[in-house]
């Protein structure tokens, strides 16, 4: 057990948990944007940011001992499930001090003692695997339950189907997450689901389907936490379709220009942080003037992070024959 | 020992290892109310009961990855594919997830599940319900494959499969389910993977076998009637095989020929024989041999069936052609005249 | 084109048709388990008895430029759309005077001149094909539709998701005909599947879904020309539910010993054959005498249908080596 | 002659097909409006419209399915599989249904497919976006598999396959895309699959590349710097591979070296030194050897990366090594001290 990402997760619970981890989250993407910008990042990698308050809300509804699969997309849900800044950007940075030793890279975070499951870099993928978690607690009659994150592009692949559906049949405690950002990387929506709401799709399988407020971290958790209280109780699996969108391209080499003008700023103007920020505010919780300490304090922490990967040796040729077989 | 039909061997290893590890539990189409397609599971639901035996809806994607997400939570799954091609719909949740879990996760993380599936060709089930397809699981560092060539191995090597810790394909040679044979059951029986086994010993040739080739090598000795004398090596595991055995047989025989279930281009002969005769370069008293299927689908047709795997008179021709000419003799569909 | 299909094709549209060619297909697999229990059959046959409606109900619909994708269980469609029973009879048993000249089996029926490709061994493997035949019609303007016959028990199966969803966001000219015979195999609908209609998960893919009974052959042909009329009509595909079901078991070594006592004779009272014919002669179609005179008539066709099959030749070795590649 | 990347080689090649057979027909995902994940279908959307040039949703088994379907229906489909990883979703139709079309009709229907699919390491996309996989599609008759090493393949290879009657795969090393290349454009470009060729010539070893690894194989003789001189084959198709002109070759030279972008286990370079040594049965004059990547997944760090994959440092030791000793060299893995 890694003490520190037990105590990050620990703090989502407290007032200020949710604000202070999205603010994080952005921060690390922002300055993941930088480094691949300089070089330092290898490959594709995929930002989350405007998502924040889906990977914060899933992260403050689960038990460290519930198991999420998520995807390539993982920053955010790695972040906010426990990971810190420095192991995070030093996976990404390919440094050993990485989540995975530099072995992973950005499509492959994990974090096992907090729940985070080798992220899927094939679309699709996570969804049986969260299956299986659940039905070995339903098994072992752990009491755990399951979550798999996956994308809107997701609902039209073949695992997004068979798992549903075994999940159904048998019961599994297991919580589909949709993140619906409207986009699958550069096909809109409409172009590849003849339907609006995906959380229709739950109908094929008699069981529950819901749309959700992805941009309110308070909705997204409570409607985590009533689909995991159903689950862990033998109520079976639900379909949650948060609806979220992507700031930054598919990848970092996406401009996005698909994009219809003006659709951006429209969610800009519902900004999962800012929201919380005005929320806390007005509740009374915390002044403009602690946020902006806290957002400062975080930056400062996350450049540290950054810098610390990068000051970190890389891997050793002699690793990459290693754990390949238990 | 007890001579079984190769499928009550099966049955019997599950059985065993459901009694010996509470977390070992069974997965497919099919599997528990009825026995299995093959009757290979046969009775399992009863003694174990429908937490630990269960029957899947036809979705292979989604119960073989339920499969890999069970064993990185702690479980032994084990996954019946009726027919080895029914992979084809799901073999992302093998190749690309279960065989990277350890590697992506340092070692954090294992996904000891075991994937059985029926294999090969002679039973008249046609083209899509015929093939060996170990290529599929070869090549895919993190994965292991395993081939038992009857009742013992069947429940040596899937013992040993399910109490491994990474990931494990054993394709069972559908045409043996129903083949007797003496096995030893219990820990005396497990049969280590990674190890080959040799049937029969002699110094003019090693013949080199897998799964249904194995009593295709024996039965080829026995037509040769003392013509030629032969080490007859079953592999038992194909990743990773024996090269040890292998190279010790060859050295001492100087010739090797490899029967294999599998096509001519891009079977795992190869492998065999070029490593081989790279470690034996100079010592060969004659080029290595591969008896294979030809580059053609299963046929239907009986008679058609029959002579697309190698049987022994043609593996018998084979060698004999090989000693005699001390060169490799054509394939049978390349040669003129009935073989 | 072989003249004789086409004949055979075409006689479906007289009034007693269909009721002929299910006789004909009842009387085909009648004969193919007396030659499986003779040993004239290897590996596993797959029986269509009590589902000769939808088979020769979807052939009558169906123009012979039409493509039909269908099962291993695909005797009965294979006669209905054309093929006869001697070149039927002789694949299965291996001949070369068989309709894949013996090389395919009984799970590899095909007809291409009357629509029919080479039927799929692999659950829900027809329907992405079938697709694809439609998206060709769609590309050239030919005007053609395709059909896609399936099993309940492929509706679980990622490639139906796929397929359904594809066709209708290309608004593609298929229909995906589902046989519901209740049973995939040896399980029983409700053991893997958590909805009773299989036509309510056309909702998820915003396309017609329909369930038919699939016992009476009128019922079916006008259910299932509809949908085609609406596809050549730019008008997307149809899920249609055929409710049906199999005499015998699975395969025939299959006893079927898991089906509830009663439920066969219940459905043997709604035998497709027998209300077919009742039908013919309330109407005054015809009399009982001219349809027994019929069966008879077809009964000996049928036997020496056997005889030739069995008195043809089988394949030359060497032809295996022929058509691995075009 | 002009000098292009490989990327635009692909489109020019598409463009061609596209322009001179109405039956072509392009699918994939972002392929039409966004031109292509690696941009190797840019312009096509605007030149052919959106009824031969098409998005398809996150569906590879539907849409590659629908391809099966549309060639047995008379067109001619291309589709791109932006990560040969994801056939593992969808491999069914290609190997069990589109291999097998033709066999099963007896010659009535055919398949006439191609899947473009990017494959290899290289580029820090991780071990489920790295993986070469060309073992996926050998050992399966009726299908074909082709491997461009450049611009001039790319284009010439990718023709051919969309031309030929049955199902072709081409595995387009990623790595290559943005490296330039002469080509010539038109049906003189035109690469015929099954024939290699041969792109340097010498006398002391020969060495058989395929894709990525031809450069590799290039820059290893540089290296060398007249230690020896190598005929270097670049197979350009693997499935079938030019037996003629490697065995010719190696005839020549007495040595052969495989350079593989594939696992030590299972790669397809055993296929190569098998058969070559069968048919030069005591005239070669050392054993066959195979530089291959280690059996490990890809991983995403630079600098194990660039040490995975064969690299011309490592080619030109062991080929040195081969030459000196007349023995195979260990795996740089199995030796120590840096390679
Ligand atoms: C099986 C498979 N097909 C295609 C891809 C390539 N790919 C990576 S991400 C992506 C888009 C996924 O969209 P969505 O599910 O909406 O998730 P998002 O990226 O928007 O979070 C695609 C097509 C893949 N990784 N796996
Ligand atoms: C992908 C795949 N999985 C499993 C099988 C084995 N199998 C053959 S038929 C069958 C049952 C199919 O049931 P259903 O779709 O209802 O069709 P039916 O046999 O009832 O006509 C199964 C599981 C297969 N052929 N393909
Ligand atoms: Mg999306
Ligand atoms: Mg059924």
């Amino acid at each position: 057990m890694n003490g520190e990402r037990q105590l990050r997760r620990a703090a989502l619970a407290t007032p200020l948990g949710p604000f202070e981890r999205m603010t994080e989250i952005r921060a690390v993407e922002e300055r993941i944007q930088i480094l691949y910008n300089e070089g330092h990042v290898r490959g594709s990698t995929h930002l989350s940011n405007g998502q924040e308050a889906v990977a914060v809300g899933v992260a403050a509804a689960a038990r460290p001992t519930d198991i999420v699969t998520c995807t390539y997309r993982g920053h955010g849900q790695a972040l906010a499930l426990g990971l810190t800044p420095t192991e995070v950007i030093g996976e990404i940075t390919g440094r050993s001090i990485g989540c995975a030793g530099g072995h992973g890279g950005s499509m492959h975070l994990a974090g096992p003692d907090v729940g985070l499951w080798p992220t899927f870099a094939i679309v699709g993928a996570g969804l049986p695997v969260a299956v299986g978690a659940a039905l070995a607690t339903q098994v072992t009659q752990a009491g755990h339950a399951a979550i798999a994150v996956f994308g809107d592009g997701a609902a039209n692949i073949g695992a997004f189907h068979e798992s549903l559906n075994l999940a159904a049949i048998w019961r599994l405690p297991v919580v589909f997450v949709c993140e619906n950002n409207l986009y699958g990387e550069y096909t809109r929506i409409q172009l590849s689901t003849p339907v609006s709401d995906l959380a229709d799709r739950a109908a094929a399988y008699a069981i529950p389907g819901l749309v959700v407020d992805g941009q309110d971290v308070a909705a997204v958790t409570s409607a985590v936490r009533e689909a995991l209280d159903r689950a862990r109780n033998d109520g079976g699996p639900t379909l949650l379709e948060m609806k979220t969108y992507r700031y930054s391209g598919h990848s970092k080499s996406d401009p996005a220009t698909y994009r219809p003008a003006g659709e951006l700023d429209q969610w800009l103007r519902r900004d999962p942080i800012t929201l919380e920020a005005s929320k806390l505010i007005e509740n009374g919780t915390a002044t403009e003037e602690q946020l902006s300490a806290i957002r400062s304090l975080i930056a400062a922490k996350v450049q540290q992070a950054a810098a610390d990967a990068l000051a970190a040796p890389e891997p050793e040729a002699a690793e990459m024959l290693m754990h390949v077989h238990p | 020992m007890t001579k079984v039909r190769m499928r009550q061997a099966v049955v019997q290893a599950l059985a065993d290892e459901l009694e010996s590890d509470p977390t070992v539990i069974l997965l497919g189409e099919d599997i528990a109310a009825a026995g299995g397609a093959f009757k290979a599971t046969e009775g399992l639901l009863d003694r174990f009961g429908p937490v630990r035996v269960r029957d899947t809806p036809i979705s292979e994607m989604a119960f073989l990855g339920a499969a890999v997400g069970a064993a990185m939570a702690g479980l032994r799954p084990v996954v019946e594919m009726m027919f080895v091609e029914f992979t084809g719909v799901a073999l992302d949740q093998l190749v690309t997830e279960a065989a990277k879990v350890s590697y992506l996760s340092r070692g954090e993380l294992t996904a000891p599940l075991t994937v059985r599936a029926s294999a090969g060709a002679g039973l008249g089930f046609g083209c899509q319900h015929s093939q060996f397809l170990d290529h599929w699981f070869r090549a895919t560092p993190g994965l292991k494959l395993a081939v038992p060539s009857g009742a013992r191995t069947a429940y040596g090597l899937l013992r040993a499969a399910i109490r491994d810790p990474g990931p494990v394909v054993v394709l069972e040679p559908r045409v043996l389910y129903g083949e007797r044979e003496d096995v030893e059951f219990g820990e005396a029986g497990i049969v280590p993977l990674g190890r080959a086994h040799r049937v029969a010993s002699g110094d003019d040739v090693t013949l080199v076998a897998l799964g249904a080739t194995v009593p295709t090598g024996v039965a080829a000795l026995q037509q040769a009637a003392g013509a030629w004398s032969a080490d007859i090596v079953d592999l038992q595991t194909l990743v990773p095989w024996d090269r040890e055995t292998v190279v010790e047989s060859v050295r001492h025989t100087g010739r090797l020929v490899v029967v294999e279930e599998a096509p001519y281009s891009g079977g795992w002969g190869s492998e065999i024989c070029d490593y081989v005769a790279g470690e034996l370069f100079g010592e060969l008293k004659a080029p290595a041999l591969r008896v294979t299927t030809p580059d053609a689908p299963v046929p239907y047709s009986q008679p058609l069936e029959e002579r697309f795997v190698p049987s022994p008179e043609l593996v018998a021709s084979q060698v004999s052609q090989l000693l005699a000419t001390g060169r490799r003799p054509a394939p049978w569909w390349e040669q003129s005249g009935p073989q």
